[in-house]
């Protein structure tokens, strides 16, 4: 034929996409963090952002050690999705104030690598790395670990320990405090609604403002980053179970809102109980992982030795959703 | 290896040689290693004693038999093979207290321990962990941290003690728990009031029958 | 000690393979499938609950006058004490043999069941005590195992790199494992 | 069965389970009653002595009486031995390293179900000569051993700082508790497997690796 | 968003996805007739079954609606002239899967008035069940929602099953396509006089049309004419893949048709609209299947219409008539944008299946695939319920058994799990392969 055809690009259906995209999704919850490490700076000074700096220096490297040679975005290899990143950053957020910044880093070295390379990379881990990171350091470094200085010091101040020399530990030479739910735990203390959540209150860089945690959650919720079912439910089952607690024990055990807006649960609930990749895929797994995470939660905080049991609860449930996945795998159509 | 089908008598037989071969193999062991096992029990428990004690010079251990302490008559270097408690005296004599061990629930597993019992004045005079588990550098402080143990130095017990967050100690009763081991500081507490309280009408009836006095 | 205390302890805190290394044979070997796994663990369950009773008489009544013969008789009275249940369930429970039967044999006297009979007696748990004990190390076991199992399941479609596939990858995985039972450390302590 | 011993097999015997069939690194084999104490080197040490004490008596054992011991029953008799063996090595010990003793606790008893010494009776004491056994189960001993004096010479480093006691790092080292807890044991063990089967993965893509391997 | 008020209440199925309609075009331009052209291609298979047997030689001349093919066996039909001419050539032409195939070509007599010379059969409830079922079947009819599959076929209740229901699919829930919705307007007596002969072949109770709520026009036009007596018309929310017709079943009955079943085994007949108009043109006027309303539209298409095509019509033709491609044209794709096949020659023709023809002038974006990361959305667009992103590593592992476990035979490949990936795996492809591997599988 003269008029020969244009030259027309093969490939096969579907020719619509719905627009979502991994890469997109997770420069999201990497953009709705920035509220979290500015607030983390405010309270805590320029320590903080160092910690972020170093744990994602650390996932970031560690990621491109193994994967650089993946296919990838401008020989970005596989840290172009940002995974890497985000799990650094979630990673730092999870450390207390005056954490070394070589914990920070070794924290995100070995996130990456025990969490997500040995795995096979990103998508196939079964346990959430920036936690696989922390709970690392926890067992490592356990009193580094528990150790809380107050917020809003003076904005340079920054503890000795946080700029210790690699393997050395340093001394903790600001204020310390306990953490609303060490002083729950350890001295039958509360602590009132709204420091809780503005944030000026002892804690994990990240975790100590319900407030701005909520509005990334929300955000995020907006941006359909995440299946809701997972927060939701985590969330509704902590309220239920220790209002419930509350009621049989009001002496010992604090009731559903301090519950929620104490430790590390808002944090996990929007950015950790989230991850896609490590809980299950099926919509009503989500529940059950949700309803797993909260129990835990609660049953930890309120029984266990440690005053905080989010991250464990997670890991917990991490290895349990396979199992989930397979009893919740969708009923044959029809049958 | 033998071949064949054996007869069942042989079988039988084997095993039976077997196992008598290795029983008088073991009672062999056993009683040969036997003096030196029980001294090295006895060793590591009387020097806690000794310890715990401050200004012992010569223990009394006593078997407790349903509750009771009666006194051990084994041989010198032995401990009895259930509970035991011990009595330690000065050097004129004089009745220093009681060395008792106890043990409850720490932070991860069961915490042993064995403490020294004053018992006119109602005080603990030292105190030993002899067995635990707790975690590297948080937990196991309430092994050696001395700040931690000069609670015990002269930790009265009445009415209950009471663990305190660290520096917070006013009162004689009171103990300042070690920063970042809250639990395991409560534990032995815990595991303290629980001994104190069970022992404490027990030794109080001993020395109002002068068991124990010399 | 109180019982919640001796079940936690034993199921969760100090799970006998996440925390003492035992059983890594099953951990490792039989954790194809989820199935297998949780019926391994049943028949576990059900093996330490035997050798609970066994050991505690054992204990109680020969051990005092012969200690040396504790291994031995530990090893020769849990063997055929279950081989004994084992026949006995052939007979009363077809159906309860042919979904534990095949695994008895396996788990007799491996290092879990003989750790477990070492530890009862050197606790010097009593009869009750050591029920409980039983009853918490092998809801732990397999909880373990049942664990690894669906990991073991869901990795064998990932791409783990090649030097990691088989024994180094479990031990990482139980490695996680392991750190995330640290969150169970100090459950009902108090009591 | 009075077989002329070829020359080389005893040396080959003994050094098959350094590295070739080391029970630990390459079999994954007698882990459970071995692991739990790996969290210093001491404890490694001694499990592997009385590990080795117990496997080499006990193929010296089955060797030498390989030809009175009925099939059927053998199993039980080579139990029969092994768990005296490991009953004696416990109260010496006991006696003699009380310190130790405690600490390794009841997993001294537990080499009795380490699969390594029952398998090597049923893989090897039973079908040779007592020399050969020997020397089996002296390479598997010391195989065994460096595997453990391995892991626990990391952990310890690591975990504590120290080796064989001695402080090692000074007073600044920060150290890693979570290599002398539980999950360091699994952690680190994975980590030498990984390393070890990278070690062997590129031995066989040397180049005449392959030629190697046809010639053998 | 556009319907979101007007669906309240309207019925659907569960799962799916909502890709923007891009109807708009289209939606409201009447049908018009092509010219006819000066050649056609009639491949052989062009419906689900045996490829059909030429029975006209080369140099033959054939009128328009004469039937130059017969059926080979009963899951096969016939094809037809689609104008008056000559056979060119019995050759393998370009066919719109993309490969080669045995094609009956047939040189249009310019000077032909092209009028055709059918009788209509007598009326259908004169006629005995089989001899329905072979008029249908001689006259070539086959499914135009997409599948091609020969009508007649499911005209024959076979015994001992029972249909109560037919129903008519006005779904069209493909992005772009209109031709069914035009159909329905403007036809729509022609729809239900189908639908009613339908009922009365397979002694149907109730006749139901499904249409979605994004066809108002369409929805009023045909309960206009569907005066009672056991027709009734039911609107739907717009979500896709409500055509496909299990779904379709669910959405107005509530009803799962079991895997591997098919409607019948639900006392259910599901047809297009198109051919139940196509049906009625038959016992009305005895026109065969010669041609068929298609939708061109797309970027790259000058003049977006709705057209009547001969079958058999070159692509090059048809979008000629449109005004032709745009310089810049990059894509062309047959049928949908979920379904559809990109062509990469403009040789292939119009076949009886071919409902739409898209022209785009983007390039197909590159998408980089990246890893699974079990967001889980795959499942939840999937309509069959099934776990595309396990299926997926599955295929990659070669499961046989797994992916059969995991039921991987259900999924009809609408590719509404592709479509929601924000990965952007292949995820319809694999299934296609997956479910390869297990059918050879089970052939060994
Ligand atoms: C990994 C890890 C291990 C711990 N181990 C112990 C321990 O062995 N004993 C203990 O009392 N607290 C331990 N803790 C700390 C307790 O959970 C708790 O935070 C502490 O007892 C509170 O003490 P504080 O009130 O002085 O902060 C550990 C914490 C972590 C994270
Ligand atoms: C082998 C086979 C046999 C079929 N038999 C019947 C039948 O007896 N009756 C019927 O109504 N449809 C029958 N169908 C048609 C299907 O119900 C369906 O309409 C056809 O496969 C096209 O559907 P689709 O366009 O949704 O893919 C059959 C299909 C196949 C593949
Ligand atoms: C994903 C999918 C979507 C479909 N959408 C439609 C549709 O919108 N309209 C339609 O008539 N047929 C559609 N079909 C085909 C129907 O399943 C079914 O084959 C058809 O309605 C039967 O009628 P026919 O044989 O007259 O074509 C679709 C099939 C699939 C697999
Ligand atoms: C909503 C959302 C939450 C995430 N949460 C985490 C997290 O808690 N920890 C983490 O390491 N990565 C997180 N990621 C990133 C990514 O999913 C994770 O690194 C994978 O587990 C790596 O395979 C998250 C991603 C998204 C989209
Ligand atoms: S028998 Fe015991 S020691 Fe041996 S592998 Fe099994 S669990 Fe481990
Ligand atoms: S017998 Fe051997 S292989 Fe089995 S569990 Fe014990 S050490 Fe492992
Ligand atoms: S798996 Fe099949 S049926 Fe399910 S959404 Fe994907 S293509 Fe459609
Ligand atoms: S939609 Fe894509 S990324 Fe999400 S679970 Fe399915 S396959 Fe995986
Ligand atoms: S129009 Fe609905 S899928 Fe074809």
């Amino acid at each position: 034929m003269s008029d020969a055809s244009p030259r027309l690009d093969i490939a096969t259906a579907p020719f619509l996409h719905r627009g979502l995209d991994t890469r997109r999704l997770m420069l999201e919850v990497l953009l709705s963090l920035a509220p979290v490490v500015v607030a983390a700076a405010w309270f805590f000074g320029v320590g903080a952002l160092l910690i972020v700096a170093a744990s994602s220096a650390g996932a970031v490297a560690t990621e491109w050690v193994f994967h650089r040679g993946h296919r990838g975005h401008r020989g970005l290899g596989s840290l172009a999705d940002g995974s890497a990143l985000l799990t650094g950053v979630l990673l730092a957020l999870t450390l207390p104030p005056s954490v070394p910044i070589w914990m920070a880093f070794a924290g995100g070295v070995v996130g990456v690598a025990l969490g997500k390379t040995i795995w096979g990379g990103l998508g196939q881990n079964l346990f959430n790395p920036a936690l696989v990171g922390r709970a690392f350091l926890q067992a490592a470094f356990p009193a580094a670990l528990t150790t809380w200085t107050a917020p809003g010091q003076g904005f340079l101040d920054v503890a000795s320990s946080t700029v210790a020399a690699p393997f050395a530990h340093g001394a903790v030479d600001v204020t310390t405090t306990a953490t609303p739910l060490g002083m729950a735990k350890f001295e039958g203390k509360l602590t009132a609604l709204a420091p809780m959540l503005f944030g000026n209150t002892g804690g994990s860089l990240g975790e100590t403002s319900a407030l701005i945690l909520v509005l990334c959650g929300l955000y995020l919720l907006a941006r359909r980053a995440f299946d809701w079912r997972l927060p939701a439910s985590t969330l509704l089952t902590v309220a239920v179970v220790a209002e419930a607690m509350h009621w049989l024990d009001p002496q010992h055990n604090p009731g559903a809102l301090f519950m929620l807006l104490s430790g590390g649960l808002m944090f996990g609930a929007v950015f950790m109980v989230t991850d896609p990749v490590t809980t299950p895929i099926t919509p009503r797994g989500a529940w059950i992982y949700g309803l797993g995470v909260g129990v835990l939660v609660v049953l930890i905080r309120l029984y266990g030795g440690l005053p905080e049991g989010v991250m464990y609860a997670i890991l917990l449930m991490n290895g349990a959703t396979p199992l989930i996945n397979r009893v919740t795998q969708p009923r044959r159509y029809g049958g | 290896m033998a071949d064949g089908e054996a007869s069942s008598v042989r079988l039988v037989a084997s095993l039976g040689v077997a196992g008598l071969l290795s029983g008088v193999i073991l009672v062999g062991v056993y009683l040969g290693t036997l003096p030196a096992i029980e001294r090295n029990r006895a060793e590591a428990m009387t020097s806690a004693v000794y310890r715990v004690l401050p200004g012992t010079t010569r223990i009394e251990t006593f078997e407790v038999r349903d509750g009771e302490p009666v006194r051990y008559e084994g041989p010198e270097g032995t401990l009895p093979k259930g509970e035991a408690v011990f009595a330690g005296y000065g050097e004129d004599g004089h009745l220093v207290g009681f060395a008792i061990p106890a043990e409850g629930s720490g932070f991860m597993d069961t915490i042993k321990l064995v403490y020294g019992y004053e018992p006119t004045d109602r005080k603990i005079v030292g105190m030993e962990v002899l067995d635990s588990r707790e975690t590297p550098g948080l937990g196991d402080k309430i092994v050696s941290d001395p700040e931690f143990h000069a609670n015990f130095d002269a930790l009265a017990t009445e009415p209950r003690i009471v663990p305190v967050k660290k520096g917070k100690k006013t009162a004689p009763n009171e103990v300042d728990c070690i920063t970042g081991a809250t639990i395991s500081s409560e534990a032995v507490v815990r595991i303290l009031n629980d001994s104190t309280g069970r022992w404490r009408p027990i030794v109080d009836r001993m020395l109002a029958s002068g068991g124990a006095s010399k | 000690m109180d019982l919640v205390w001796i079940f936690v302890s034993a199921s969760l805190i100090n799970n006998f393979t996440l925390a003492y290394f035992l059983g890594l044979c099953p951990f490792f070997g039989v954790t194809g499938r989820i199935v297998t796994a949780f019926r391994l663990g049943l028949a576990n369950i059900f093996v330490m609950l035997i050798t609970a009773v066994a050991t505690w008489i054992l204990n109680t009544f020969v051990l005092p006058y012969a200690p040396y013969l504790r291994l031995i008789s530990f090893i020769v009275v849990i063997a055929s004490t279950v081989q004994f249940v084992e026949m006995a369930i052939k007979k009363l429970s077809p159906a309860l043999f042919r979904a534990l039967g095949i695994f008895l044999p396996l788990i007799t006297t491996n290092c879990a069941i003989l750790g477990f009979a070492l530890f009862a007696t050197n606790r010097g748990y009593g009869l009750i005590q050591s029920l409980v004990y039983a009853l918490g190390a092998g809801v732990g076991l397999m909880l373990a195992l049942v664990l690894m199992a669906g990991i073991r399941e869901e990795n064998e479609l990932a791409t783990v790199p090649r030097i990691l596939r088989g024994a180094a990858m479990s031990f990482f995985v139980a490695g996680i494992l392991s750190m995330a039972f640290m969150g169970f450390a100090g459950l009902f302590h108090g009591k | 069965m009075s077989e002329p011993m070829e020359p080389g097999r005893f040396n080959r015997e003994l050094r098959k389970g350094l590295w070739k069939e080391n029970p630990i690194f390459i079999a994954a084999l007698g882990l459970c009653p071995a692991m739990a104490v790996t969290n210093s080197l001491t404890n490694a040490l001694v499990m592997g002595a009385a590990t080795a004490f117990v496997l080499i008596g006990s193929s010296l054992m089955v060797s030498a009486l390989r030809r009175a011991i009925p099939r059927q029953v053998r199993i039980s008799i080579y139990i029969i031995i092994i768990a005296t063996f490991v009953t004696s090595v416990d109260y010496v010990l006991a006696a003699l390293l009380p310190t130790a003793h405690k600490q390794l606790g009841a997993f001294i008893a537990l080499i009795v179900v380490n699969c390594i010494i029952l398998g090597r009776q049923e893989a090897f004491a039973s079908k040779n000569a007592p020399a050969l056994a020997v020397a089996d189960a002296v390479g598997m001993s010391i195989g065994f051993t460096l595997a453990l004096s391995m892991i626990g010479a990391v952990r310890e480093i690591l975990g504590n700082g120290s080796l064989l006691g001695a402080k090692l790092l000074g007073a600044w080292y920060e150290p890693w508790a979570i290599m002398i807890l539980p999950p360091g044991g699994f952690l680190t063990l994975g980590a030498l497997l990984m390393f070890f089967a990278w070690l062997r993965e590129r031995a066989e893509r040397r180049p005449g690796a392959e030629d190697e391997r046809r010639a053998a | 968003m556009r319907s979101s008020l007007a669906t309240a209440g309207a019925a659907t199925f569960r799962h799916g996805v909502h890709p923007e309609e891009l109807k708009d075009a289209t939606a409201k331009l009447p049908v018009e007739r092509m010219p006819f052209v000066g050649e056609y291609v009639l491949p052989l298979s062009q419906h689900t079954g045996a490829p059909a047997v030429p029975i006209v030689v080369p140099g033959q001349r054939v009128a328009r609606g004469q039937r130059v093919a017969t059926a080979k066996g009963f899951i096969s039909t016939a094809l037809h002239a689609p104008v008056t001419g000559t056979v060119a050539a019995i050759e393998p032409r370009y066919h719109p899967s993309g490969t080669r195939q045995p094609a009956i070509v047939i040189r249009t007599d310019p000077f032909s008035s092209q009028r055709i010379e059918t009788e209509p059969p007598p009326p259908p409830d004169s006629m005995t069940a089989d001899d329905v079922v072979r008029a249908v079947q001689d006259a070539g009819l086959v499914g135009l929602g997409g599948a091609a599959f020969p009508t007649h076929v499911k005209l024959k209740v076979p015994e001992g099953k029972r249909a109560r229901f037919a129903i008519l699919n006005g779904c069209e829930c493909e992005p772009y396509l209109t031709c069914d919705h035009r159909v329905m307007v403007e036809r729509a007596h022609d729809v239900v006089e189908g639908l009613r002969i339908i009922m009365r072949r397979v002694g149907a109770e109730r006749g139901y049309v499904g249409v979605e709520v994004n066809k108002p026009d369409a929805i009023a036009a045909l309960e206009a004419v569907a005066n009672g007596d056991g027709v009734e018309v039911v609107p739907l929310k717009v979500k896709y893949p409500q055509g496909a017709e299990k779904m379709l079943i669910e959405a107005i009955f509530k009803k799962e048709v079991p895997s591997g079943k098919l409607p019948l085994d639900v006392e259910m007949v599901v047809n297009n609209v198109g051919t139940a108009a196509a049906l009625s043109d038959l016992f009305r006027t005895g026109q065969p299947l010669i041609e068929r309303v298609v939708t061109v539209t797309g970027t790259g298409v000058r003049r977006p219409a709705n057209v009547l095509v001969p079958i058999g019509t070159p692509l090059r033709d048809l979008l000629e008539f449109c005004g032709g491609l745009s310089a810049d044209t990059r894509q062309v794709i047959l049928g949908g944008p979920m379904m559809g096949q990109a062509q990469k020659s403009l040789d292939a023709p119009i076949v009886k299946g071919t409902s739409g023809v898209l022209a785009f002038t983007e390039p197909v974006p590159l998408v980089r695939e990246e890893a699974c990361i079990r967001c889980g959305r795959c499942l939840e667009a999937c309509p069959m319920i099934l776990n595309p992103s396990r299926l997926a590593a599955m295929v990659r592992k070669e499961d046989v058994d797994g992916l059969r476990g995991l039921n991987i035979l259900d999924c009809f490949e609408c590719a509404s799990c592709s479509f929601s990936c924000p990965s952007h795996i292949p995820l319809v492809q694999l299934m296609r392969v997956g479910k390869a591997i297990v059918r050879q599988a089970a052939k060994k």
